[in-house]
């Protein structure tokens, strides 16, 4: 029963803040929206055990990621100002493109699932298996996926510092220019 | 703790339609923004919708493993590295032209 | 290499100081407080004699002010604060004569700047210790310093023309003794002569 | 295990008669529920009871560190000061500000007080006076005491002021990249604990604390979290986002009565569960000092409650914090990064290959002598 409330209330918060961060016609609001979101994604991942999942979530998420958004928000919007849309029919013609490809998957998923219903109740994952399987070679473990992460990590940040970065002394046009 | 003293547990078919409605939501987002950050924003959501049926599927499907928890994992570590390139480039995007609007980059190099 | 050990000897240097910075305040915890707890402590309170809280003006037993009513302090006053009425008075010998009716001192618009006190000719009012002055409406704060039915006090004409000058190290404050009193006037206007005369 | 020393003043005892009462005259939902219900109430008065605590402590020991009295005036050496302060925030008015973005400006302290209550929640207290023993409890804290950085940047963001902006933009700098060199000392010493669940973290210090186990390692750990934790509080000499000289009140100038309560009452409480964090991971959390061999000693040492111990450590630490504040100057914002990026991520870095050297050759303390520190 708790669990259920639990979980309705989270699926609405997910649902209407989703719908809302799409909409918004303030980006900050956009991001806050979005942040509601992704804490009550946490919140389904607490619900279904996945506890590090969770902390992973939130750390990533909302630490990193959501901070990452305001920063470039802050640096790159006026406060208060609204956002362009497109033209209506745009709008319209992409509405009908997501409900269509909501009902078509929804249709699809009601149809199938039903059959597949089963739920054992699995325990928190010990952090002991959690870190044997991510440093494991074997079958079931990921520690070439995880090395390759690692090095795609590098790869961004020395990229991102790269594009974001400031060229000294001139006038930043000109620069690019010469290149 | 809260979910071992439950008996009847979620359906799995709430966790898809929640995550179906956040990746359409998304999906609407991608295709009506103009804003840089706000398609940003609109994959995010498309990302968590994905992390989520990972996390379900593990669970409910295929309880004795942990490749669905390995995935949402590695898409998160994903997402951020996407984010942090990507609000690079806008924040350069911004430099050049003065806002971060999708109609603006026509051309990769002037 | 000499610059990672710079980086090195940096460390250290600042682990250094800092500890030397915390072992300063760790002593400083330990140091007599230097609070005063005022309303307890009224019996032992110090003032320093320069500071300038009420302004008065001394009368002596005799009800006797030295203010002339030349209303040089209300002149004076940056702000404003000093309202001087004078009234005429008829002297014994039939002639008139400005003298002091009312010396209004606003608490609430002064400055304590001392201008008053330092331009007085006659050494009329100054400052006192008294610095508890809080009350609970505005109207309050307007003083009136000379005290009911008091009168400018009365030069001696003889004894200044007998003794020529009294001592030079004359007291500054008025002094509230009987005997001294005329002294002490007499020691007054000749120093606001000499005033005039600079 | 712990049960062989006798434990009269522990709150355990009282929790367990409540359970085993409420257990006999109803069904084991609603006596969970109401458990729920007391537990939540209970780190709810807590909090602020800390709070209104530390808010008195800081004024104390600040003045005297100033050869200054502090608050004396409201009942004996001034102790009700912080609640008839308490009492004023609370009956403020909170002044509506034009040409904000009003959701935004009213949810920003929410974030920063529910991030440090989340954090609070996983505190271990004492024995079994923990509300959540999650098995990623380390990493749980960290994850969750990040949340707080979104309510910060978004007061300031939305206060459409200024300085509240750049107050924010400072302490968001400041607290993404001090997190990151918080986070790996504290995983120096999962390194060395091999668990990152409080109450075996707490368990495994037994006999030596963490901070002694690993020597070398755990000593620099200590200090580079103690550091990152004053930073990501915004205190002690790097308060630069509230730099009142330059700043006015930095992100929360616009904020007034409740609403400033809340971000008052979050940095206080962020300073205690840092405190507390360090306390269990490092010095051995609510663990009575105990020596191997020594029933008696033991014994003794066991009389005096968990939690007093944990109050004890943790109000050490609160005081070091308070001295570090009142000794040292602000920091400027390029040394402030400086110190971070060039000194402290660099030797933590180092310093976990340190601990994984000591931990693989077998050189901590508990594994040199395991007869005097072994479990």
């Amino acid at each position: 029963m708790a669990e259920q409330i639990i979980f309705y209330i989270l699926a609405i918060v997910i649902v209407v803040f989703s719908i809302l961060a799409v909409s918004s016609k303030l980006v900050i609001r956009s991001a806050t929206y979005l942040l509601f979101v992704l804490i009550a994604t946490a919140g389904l991942y607490l619900l279904l055990n996945f506890h590090y999942l969770f902390a992973v979530q939130i750390a990533v998420y909302a630490g990193g990621i959501m901070v990452l958004f305001i920063m470039a928000i802050f640096l790159t919007h006026k406060p208060g100002a609204t956002m362009n849309q497109r033209m209506s029919w745009k709008v319209k013609s992409s509405a009908a493109l997501a409900v269509s490809g909501l009902l078509i998957s929804g249709y699809i998923i009601i149809k199938n699932v039903v059959k597949v219903a089963g739920y054992l109740k699995g325990d928190e994952l010990s952090m002991q298996d959690l870190g044997h399987s991510m440093m494991g070679t074997q079958k079931y473990q990921y520690l070439l996926p995880f090395e390759v992460i690692s090095v795609l990590l590098l790869a961004c940040i020395v990229g991102a510092i790269l594009i974001a970065r400031k060229e000294t002394g001139n006038d930043p046009k000109e620069n690019v220019k010469d290149k | 703790m809260l979910v071992n003293t439950v008996q009847i547990p979620v359906p799995m078919i709430a966790y898809l339609i929640v995550s179906l409605i956040m990746m359409f939501a998304g999906v609407y987002g991608f295709l009506t923004r103009k804003n840089l950050i706000m398609i940003l924003i609109s994959i995010e959501l498309i990302l968590n919708a994905v992390d989520i049926n990972f996390a379900v599927f593990n669970r409910y499907l295929f309880p004795a493993q942990n490749e669905g928890l390995f995935f949402a994992f590695f898409t998160i570590a994903i997402a951020a590295c996407e984010t942090a390139v990507a609000i690079a480039i806008i924040i350069n995007v911004y430099r050049r032209f003065g806002n971060a609007e999708v109609d603006n980059i026509n051309t990769m190099q002037e | 290499m000499s610059s990672f050990l710079k980086y090195i000897s940096g460390i250290y240097t600042a682990l250094k100081s800092l500890l030397i910075g915390l072992t300063v305040t760790w002593k400083e915890l330990w140091t007599k407080k230097v609070t005063m707890q005022y309303p307890e402590n009224r019996e032992t309170l110090v003032i320093s004699d320069r500071w300038r809280a009420e302004l008065i003006m001394p009368h002596d037993d005799n009800n006797e002010h030295a203010c002339t009513a030349c209303g040089i302090c209300m002149m004076n006053c940056p702000n404003g604060t000093i309202n001087v009425i004078s009234k005429m008075v008829e002297t014994e010998e039939g002639k008139q004569k400005k003298a002091l009716d009312k010396h209004i001192w606003d608490y609430g618009m002064c400055t304590y700047c001392n201008l008053c006190v330092i331009t007085c000719p006659s050494d009329a009012i100054i400052f006192s210790n008294d610095f508890e002055g809080a009350v609970y409406n505005r109207e309050k704060l307007v003083h009136q310093l000379n005290k009911e039915g008091s009168k400018l006090r009365e030069k001696k004409k003889e004894p200044v023309a007998a003794t020529p000058k009294p001592q030079p190290t004359a007291p500054k404050e008025p002094v509230t003794q009987k005997d001294e009193a005329p002294k002490a006037s007499n020691d007054a206007t000749d120093k606001a002569e000499n005033k005039t005369d600079l | 295990m712990l049960l062989t020393y006798s434990q009269p003043l522990e709150l355990t005892n009282v929790s367990k008669a409540l359970d085993t009462f409420l257990k006999t005259y109803m069904a084991d939902f609603w006596a969970y529920l109401i458990e729920f219900v007391i537990v939540g109430v209970a780190i709810i008065a807590t909090y602020a009871i800390i709070a209104l605590a530390l808010i008195y402590i800081e004024r104390k020991i600040t003045a005297f560190f100033q050869a200054r009295l502090g608050p004396n005036r409201l009942g004996k050496y001034g102790w009700i000061q912080s609640l008839a302060d308490m009492v004023k925030i609370l009956i403020k008015e909170i002044i509506h500000i034009n040409n904000v973005d009003k959701f935004l400006f009213y949810t920003a302290p929410f974030f920063v007080i529910v991030a440090s209550f989340l954090a609070f929640g996983a505190i271990p207290f004492g024995q079994g006076l923990q509300a959540v023993d999650f098995n990623i409890g380390v990493f749980y804290v960290t994850a969750v005491s990040s949340l707080g950085i979104i309510g910060i940047l978004l007061a300031g963001w939305s206060s459409n002021n200024k300085y509240s902006m750049i107050g924010a933009m400072r302490s968001g700098a400041q607290f993404v990249s001090y997190e990151l060199s918080g986070a790996f000392a504290l995983m120096t010493i999962v390194v060395m604990s091999g668990t990152m669940q409080f109450s075996e973290m707490v368990e495994g210090q037994r006999y030596v604390w963490n901070i002694f186990n690993g020597h070398i390692s755990s000593i620099i750990a200590f200090v580079i979290y103690m550091i990152c934790g004053h930073a990501e509080t915004n205190r002690g000499p790097f308060d630069l986002p509230e730099a009142e000289s330059e700043l006015t009140a930095g992100y929360h100038t616009e904020y007034s009565g409740l609403q400033f309560g809340f971000f008052y009452l979050a940095e206080y409480l962020n300073m205690f569960i840092i405190a507390a964090i360090a306390t269990t991971v490092f010095l051995g959390g609510w663990m009575p000092v105990q020596i191997k061999g020594l029933d008696g000693f033991n014994q003794i040492m066991w009389y005096i409650p968990s939690w007093a111990w944990f109050v004890g450590k943790t109000g050490v630490l609160i005081f070091m914090s308070l001295w570090v504040r009142w000794s040292f100057p602000r920091l400027r914002i390029d040394h402030l990064l400086n110190l971070e990026w060039k000194y402290l991520l660099p030797i933590n870095l180092v310093n976990i290959l340190v601990m994984v050297i000591i931990v693989l050759a077998g050189l901590s303390l508990s594994d040199l002598f395991p007869k005097l520190f072994g479990i």
